[in-house]
């Protein structure tokens, strides 16, 4: 029956892939002549984050903390999303983003104290109004469209800013996020921190969309792909993408490019699943080193500093440490006193037995 | 000065009177604007605070509770309509998942001031889907509260309470009951409390225990009793959680019967919770069975054996018989 | 930083529209000159589901049945897919596919009885493996999903077609099932019923994506847009996706463009939210009139035709409220009956009393 | 002959089995494929009966139960794993809404032989959100069964009658006895009942109720009275819904006194309708109050103060003697 079409509009939409053309890149030397200083700003937070996860490793490894998941390989995205926010927009993490909560301000320790199974690691000092790490996956989406709704409500210019993985993009609650942050052209940017992998499940059996940044499409608002091993890429398109929807532009899709270096998390064998030589090829690429080496080259970078920069975050780290273990242990009766805003008092004979039972009062 | 209101004219007095005094008030749902609400519960509260403070929503119900969630983090103190509560399942994943949990994860740093309202229940001959009452799944969530109106008054004062209360309340409105009664209401924006049964009638022979649109075939089995001169307490829960076990403990220990009436399926409703804390603290003054008289434990049917299946005034009159009868 | 931007691969999709350019187009006349049997017996089903509704809308009127959803304007939709679909194929329907079930061989007085709040309405003899009418909206894509993967595992050429409507595009569920159907290239379509209104929300407030087959984008599989008015290109659209599902070209999106020119349902009154003047301008373009001024410009159809067949299908709905009303009422206790295979020993009480209280047996 | 296998191989075993028997038993489920799920539950099956009878899904948790609910509908009978219970709460609503009601609202023309597994429970130090135990919303959900083994054997024997059940069953499987110890058990492809409790052990002074992990702190206790010269009734309830009351009312019969015993927030827990029961048709069997031993009605706490929140043998044991001691 094709002899029935007579009419056949077409629509086309286009989705940008973004970064640099690898190591050295000639656009790289560009930028690192304009912003040295926070090219290395960045750089050691990509440190700073590396010497965090292979702390936190260790401590799960000696029972010191529970199951963790590291960002090996991946310092990039968080660290560049970090660098692209300002201080009032409000992240709302996965649990893959500490390099984001610590470039605003998340102390290392209260990230030890959260993965030491402890509730007052997500009641961090700074920044008070972010999201705490966020452990079903997608479910902070919503949570991150309501933030933007409050902001457009509110007209306060202050961006929202979601992080997922490749796998949250498979749930159904992120794209119901999406579809009404385009109802409402909410200022809000969705950063997908595509490390290839949900546990054993690449990233091509999650979805049969050639890219993750066209399901921004089906919410009817921009999306692109950037490298996310690049960290000057990946802070550049976040930035233009959240200074759009500070100006009223509408949300914006990111999708971020990279790999995911380590075992899903420390109770994960990704041997099971991949080969060595899979992993090893993406070494290569991976973030921390592709910056160093394009900061020594431009002559910004050398031993010595690399050497302090790593004695640093070793001690801050050991400090963050030192100050998790020193910690006074959570009262058993404080799980009751932040239930409700007032414990009503049914709840009270619960709450004495607790007390009771050697659980020191809160 | 009073006004005569249904049960969901006193809903939207209610939103009304709480966007008045508080701009962080807001309404978000399918069909809440234009046409305030498929039961009108919110009619003309678009058009007199804007369509910025009453938001037609897409059909999302996985969303809702979480957009609440994010509204309320950053100081709004949003109400959420999901249109009928058979319709409210994929909202339990925010609502036991992060709503009920946001304030104890943060230790206060985040809390989680918002209100789902949902019409419940059946007996108004509604298609499929549309009759559910799973108050007893959501009276197991901690961090929350679930409240059940069963008259307009308390409507009014217990809307108002719930979107003045910090931490986040499901509202459950009897739709058997929207239009079936007026009685008088004062706007006068007094609340009412959060945590309290209300004793509608009293007598020292038998409880009644139940709440809302059960209220009415419980209250005509009460009556037929008085008739015979037994006197029954009849108590009206209000707040499904915190469940107030005090004042229904009290009545029991001085009619020694019980019985429990809900419209909900009997395995794991809130009723059991009742007879459970019966048993235990309250097993010294009970005389008789604790009767329960509730849906069956069907999926509830499609409009045509509803009658079979709801709780009726003559079933109740059976059970109360059985308890006051047993020696 | 746009500097850094030194590599911008562009991915481009397409979303084509199909149909007749209004009313008498060549291309209509062409292809009615190749099968006008098909075509009339199409005319048919449109006006049976048609009279079918009346009557329904009617039978509310009169408490006779519940609630009801009339499909007044689109019946090219649910007759179009109805026609596309092999007898072997499943339907797995939203609540105002009518014109599909009752052209699949469901009868009208079982339709009665599902909106007479009866569940035999369900549990029609013919065809049994569709799926019954679905109110939750969306969740039936789930269904469809899982009999579409049936299909695949045992590979026996069937399709899964899904008929949802605009609104139900903006579920969760509706999206991972498209996501997975992707993933696997399952035989399904989808087929949105787009008829502009979901209760009182426009469609421009459903999504802020310029189509709703664009949808299909962040599934990783082709969507199109078809005129939903125009049961022969809905049929030619969507019979395309099928045989290409069934061929194991994977799932399709086919967005219907239509217009809900009844209330929502009998419980709605739509002149609250639309005008007069919006609703009779959709008037002009009603696929019934539309198909019939063809086939009567074409000299296949003509006076006594028409009011033969007015008269068959009045007497056919006529007979089918005669034998919704004289059905047995249905006896309480069979509220137990089909609740298990078997009904538990713990149960038989309740049952008992549901007989006592006057159920008869079932 | 019989093996000695922990509950997780058990787990795996019965699934085995029951995909040799049967081609149109299924699994579906977040990396149940390549490692054969989080907890290896599924391990080897993706090899052994290739990468069509075992599926690795895209992370959709909504999807997950509408999906077996279609492939049900086409004569496979789905084993669809949720990786953790608290990622079950968005398959609620196709449980609910459509898994439950299928057979019913079409008369049993469509059929749903389904079985959801999710690993359950607390006590194994695991991260947020992965300790959650809510079998009391699901035993609140007509039309299903739900089903908690505690022991290798038992998850075999009731792991092959889900998958041959006709209609829906959860399966929850408490992750703290995944591998705490073996037994032996023969893969005889024997079936366990689904509609009765087990008696652990037998004693005429007292009875303790549980189910789950929550069978070793009760058994633990029950072997502390024994030493005291008391004996207890220690019943392990499996099947959670439909409910073997039968079987309690017997014991609490003979004992007078009960308590039961489970990890879930008191507050409609199961732990509510089984002492409902008890304050009904066995009241006056009842010798003292129903005691009930649980986790506490707060959001269940990260490890750290996870021991604080779960029932310990001293509280079940401390519970135990007040009911003892009630004269
Ligand atoms: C709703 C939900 N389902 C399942 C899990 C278990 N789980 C934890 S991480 C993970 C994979 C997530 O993959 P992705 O979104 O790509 O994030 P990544 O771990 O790769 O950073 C899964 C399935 C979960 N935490 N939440
Ligand atoms: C999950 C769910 N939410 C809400 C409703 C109430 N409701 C019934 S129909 C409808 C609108 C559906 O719109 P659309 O998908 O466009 O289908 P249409 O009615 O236009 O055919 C709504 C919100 C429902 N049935 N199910
Ligand atoms: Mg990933
Ligand atoms: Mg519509």
């Amino acid at each position: 029956m094709h002899d029935t079409v007579v009419r056949d509009h077409v629509l086309t939409f286009h989705v940008p892939t973004r970064g640099f053309d690898g190591p050295g890149g000639a656009a790289g030397t560009d930028s690192l002549a304009t912003d040295q200083g926070e090219l290395i700003g960045m750089y050691r937070a990509m440190v700073l984050t590396r010497t965090f996860d292979a702390k936190a490793v260790a401590l799960q490894r000696t029972g010191r903390i529970g199951t963790f998941a590291s960002s090996l390989g991946q310092e990039a995205v968080a660290v560049g999303i970090g660098a692209a926010m300002a201080a009032g927009d409000v992240l709302v993490p996965s649990f893959r983003e500490q390099g984001a909560m610590l470039l605003r301000g998340v102390e290392p320790a209260e990230l030890f104290l959260y993965w030491g199974g402890d509730e007052r690691g997500s009641d961090f000092a700074t920044p008070r109004h972010d999201f705490p790490i966020c452990v079903p996956i997608g479910t902070q989406a919503a949570h991150a469209t309501g933030v933007a709704l409050a902001m457009q409500l509110r007209a306060d210019r202050r961006v929202s800013v979601c992080a997922l993985g490749d796998g949250a993009t498979s749930r159904g609650d992120v794209y119901e996020s999406m579809n009404y942050a385009g109802v409402r052209r909410l200022p809000i940017v969705f950063v997908v921190n595509n490390n290839q992998w949900a546990i054993s499940v690449p990233r091509a059996r999650q979805s049969a969309a050639e890219t993750l940044a066209q399901k921004a499409i089906a919410a009817g608002f921009p999306g692109e792909q950037v490298d996310g091993n690049d960290v000057i890429a990946v802070r550049a398109v976040t930035s233009e993408a959240i200074e759009r929807a500070r100006d009223g532009g509408g949300p914006t899709l990111v999708e971020a490019i990279t790999y995911r270096l380590a075992d899903h998390t420390t109770a994960d064998d990704a041997s099971r699943y991949r080969s060595d030589e899979e992993v090893s090829a993406r070494w290569k690429d991976e973030p921390v080193a592709r910056l160093r080496d394009r900061l020594v080259d431009a002559g910004h970078w050398g031993k010595e500093q690399e050497q302090q920069l790593l004695e640093e975050c070793a001690a801050v780290i050991e400090a963050a440490v030192t100050a998790y273990e020193s910690r006074a242990p959570l009262a058993p009766a404080s799980m009751f006193d932040h239930l409700y805003a007032e414990l009503p008092a049914s709840y009270r004979a619960q709450r004495s037995e607790v007390v009771a039972r050697g659980g020191a009062d809160a | 000065m009073p006004e005569q209101l249904t049960l969901v004219d006193a809903v939207r007095t209610a939103i009304a009177r709480a966007m008045e005094d508080d701009d962080n008030v807001i309404v978000l749902g399918e069909d809440v604007g234009a046409i305030g609400g498929v039961f009108r519960a919110t009619d003309g509260l678009s058009s007199r605070f804007g369509t910025d403070r009453v938001l037609d929503t897409p059909i999302s119900e996985s969303l809702f509770v979480g957009l609440a969630v994010g509204l309320a983090a950053e100081g709004f103190r949003p109400i959420v309509e999901y249109q009928f509560m058979g319709f409210l399942y994929p909202g339990l994943d925010q609502l036991a998942n992060h709503a009920g949990r946001m304030r104890n994860r943060t230790r206060g740093r985040l809390t989680c001031p918002i209100v789902v309202r949902a019409p419940y229940g059946g007996g108004v001959r509604a298609p499929e889907h549309h009759s559910e009452s799973f108050e007893a799944m959501l009276a197991h969530i901690p961090g929350i509260r679930v409240v059940i109106p069963s008259s307009p008054a308390k409507a009014y004062g217990l809307l108002l309470a719930a979107i003045r209360d910090p931490d986040p309340v499901v509202f459950l409105e009897p739709k058997r009951l929207y239009r079936s009664s007026r009685e008088d209401v004062v706007d006068d924006g007094a609340s009412l409390p959060l945590d309290r049964c209300d004793t509608l009638r009293t007598g020292d022979d038998l409880t009644l225990v139940t709440w809302g649109a059960s209220t009415l075939e419980t209250l005509a089995a009460a009556d037929r009793l008085a008739a015979d001169g037994i006197d029954a307490d009849v108590i009206d829960v209000v707040t499904i959680k915190p469940l107030d076990m005090t004042t229904i403990l009290a009545s029991v220990e001085r009619t020694g019967r019980c019985v429990i009436v809900h419209e909900a399926p009997r395995t794991g409703g809130v009723g059991a919770e009742i007879a459970a804390v019966l048993a235990d603290e309250g097993l010294t003054s009970l005389l008789a069975p604790v009767g329960r008289v509730t849906g069956y434990d069907t999926v509830i049917p499609m409009f045509g054996l509803e009658p079979h299946y709801q709780p009726t005034e003559q079933r109740v009159l059976d059970v109360a018989r059985r308890a006051l009868e047993f020696a």
